[in-house]
């Protein structure tokens, strides 16, 4: 979904800006003090634009577009009677290491580490939860 | 963006409400002028009304307390929204100009500390 | 949205996990080479659990969720007619800089930098593209 | 996950079908252990019907080179899809076992190989 604005190069127009920034957001929920730097970065940019690149011609135009891209997803896997051990404290081995003494093992969690962008792990109530994302998946919307 | 000014013994106020922008911040930076003039031995701008910052803004005010302080006069703000003193926070600007909740306050704040020290 | 699967410790179970983690990223349109490692991780590390946290009991269980969080929004501003100026190449002044030079401007471009998490120029048939995105800034699904 | 052996000439073949994960990389093992003890100076791997490995099957083929290079015999796998192949590759051991796309290939590279090489 794109949302955009077109305005002339005027700095009466920035407000109109602001208020586009504001309401779209608004109706993706999201929460006002994001909008709020949003909203100032955006500004600065157009006021940037119309004053440097344009010289405050009104009758220049640029267009200012929200894009509601994709859907953030995220893993878990919630083991609810974990043992004492925390993944994220295991020192990984040298794939070389395990490579040069023949070594069946050890390779999973050097995966785990290499495919996944953040991992942390988590305990509520005993339950641990490991909790994963990689930034490149996304779903459509 | 509105602007008044009052003067009132030793201090003059510049009251803003809606947004100081690149369209107004001409409007706050005329009012300066003016209230300079006036050699009260404080200026107050009074945010209490004010609904959003962007650069432009942000730029008179650092610069009229260049004028301000080769004239001896103290600057102060108050009624500084938390979302107008986050824009200052972000610059590392929230120490450069007195900011009080209240007029009360800033002036506390302005007594409080030397000219010399707002070097 | 949030999807899940139970599985005992066993590792016949790994199949039901990949095939889960698989469909259901499937049904979000991610593309097959990103599902493909995240099939991987996720079965490295329930297959970890089953074996060092669970010692391949199955009547442990250990659970898989997949939440589609929030929506991605990213932003634009075109420039139409550009100068031949790219924001990108500026090179920011120190705040502390126009401080002491009691100067008024110069802080847009900062303001903008410290805001947005990433911001690009793009040149399309001579149109000037900024896009920019701000990490914490998502929308509800 | 489907493991068949053949013989033929100087040497073994191992077909593998479907999954090697943490389940099923034992029967692999087992392969090994078998094609091993014929003696033949070639191991060939057909994973031509391979749809998946993970660390135990990538695990049994390292450990299994190391008995190879002891009795001189070379291994070589053939048929790995793209999918597959990144998964060697991420580990950075894309360079460890001889691959090539087909048998031909993999003979082929073994041939140009010295065992010495493979240290
Ligand atoms: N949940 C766990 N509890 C106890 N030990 C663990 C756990 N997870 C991993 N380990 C230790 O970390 C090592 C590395 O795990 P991994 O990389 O998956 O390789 P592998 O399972 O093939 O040995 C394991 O061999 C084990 O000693
Ligand atoms: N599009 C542009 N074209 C030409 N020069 C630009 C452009 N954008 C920015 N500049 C230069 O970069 C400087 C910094 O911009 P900015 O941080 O927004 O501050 P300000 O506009 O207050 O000076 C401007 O003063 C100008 O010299």
């Amino acid at each position: 979904m794109q949302h955009s604005l077109r305005i002339g190069c005027s700095n009466v127009n920035l407000k109109e800006v602001r208020t586009f920034v504001e309401n779209t957001l608004g109706a993706y929920r999201v929460p006002s003090d994001e909008t709020d730097w949003v909203v100032l970065a955006i500004d600065e940019l157009c006021a940037n634009l119309i004053a440097h690149a344009h010289g405050w011609d009104p009758s220049h135009q640029i267009e200012v577009c929200i894009v509601n891209e994709a859907s953030v997803i995220s893993f878990q896997v919630r083991d609810p009677a974990p043992d004492g051990f925390n993944l994220l404290d295991y020192k990984l081995p040298e794939v070389q290491q395990i490579v040069s003494e023949k070594r069946n093992g050890g390779l999973g969690l050097i995966l785990l580490r290499r495919i996944m962008d953040e991992i942390r792990a988590e305990r509520h109530n005993g339950e641990l939860v490991y909790w994963m994302r990689k930034y490149s998946v996304r779903g459509s919307l | 963006m509105e602007v008044s000014i009052s003067e009132e013994g030793n201090h003059s106020i510049i009251s803003l409400s809606g947004d100081l922008d690149a369209s107004s911040s001409i409007s706050l930076d005329n009012a300066f002028t003016s209230v300079l003039s006036s050699q009260r031995s404080v200026i107050f701008v009074d945010c209490t009304k004010l609904d959003y910052i962007s650069s432009p803004g942000i730029g008179v005010f650092i610069s009229r307390l260049g004028d301000c302080e080769r004239q001896g006069i103290r600057l102060g703000l108050f009624g500084v929204s938390d979302k107008i003193l986050k824009v200052f926070k972000i610059l590392g600007l929230d120490q450069l100009i007195i900011i009080g909740k209240t007029k009360q306050e800033a002036e506390l704040n302005i007594n409080a500390t030397q000219p010399s020290d707002r070097m």
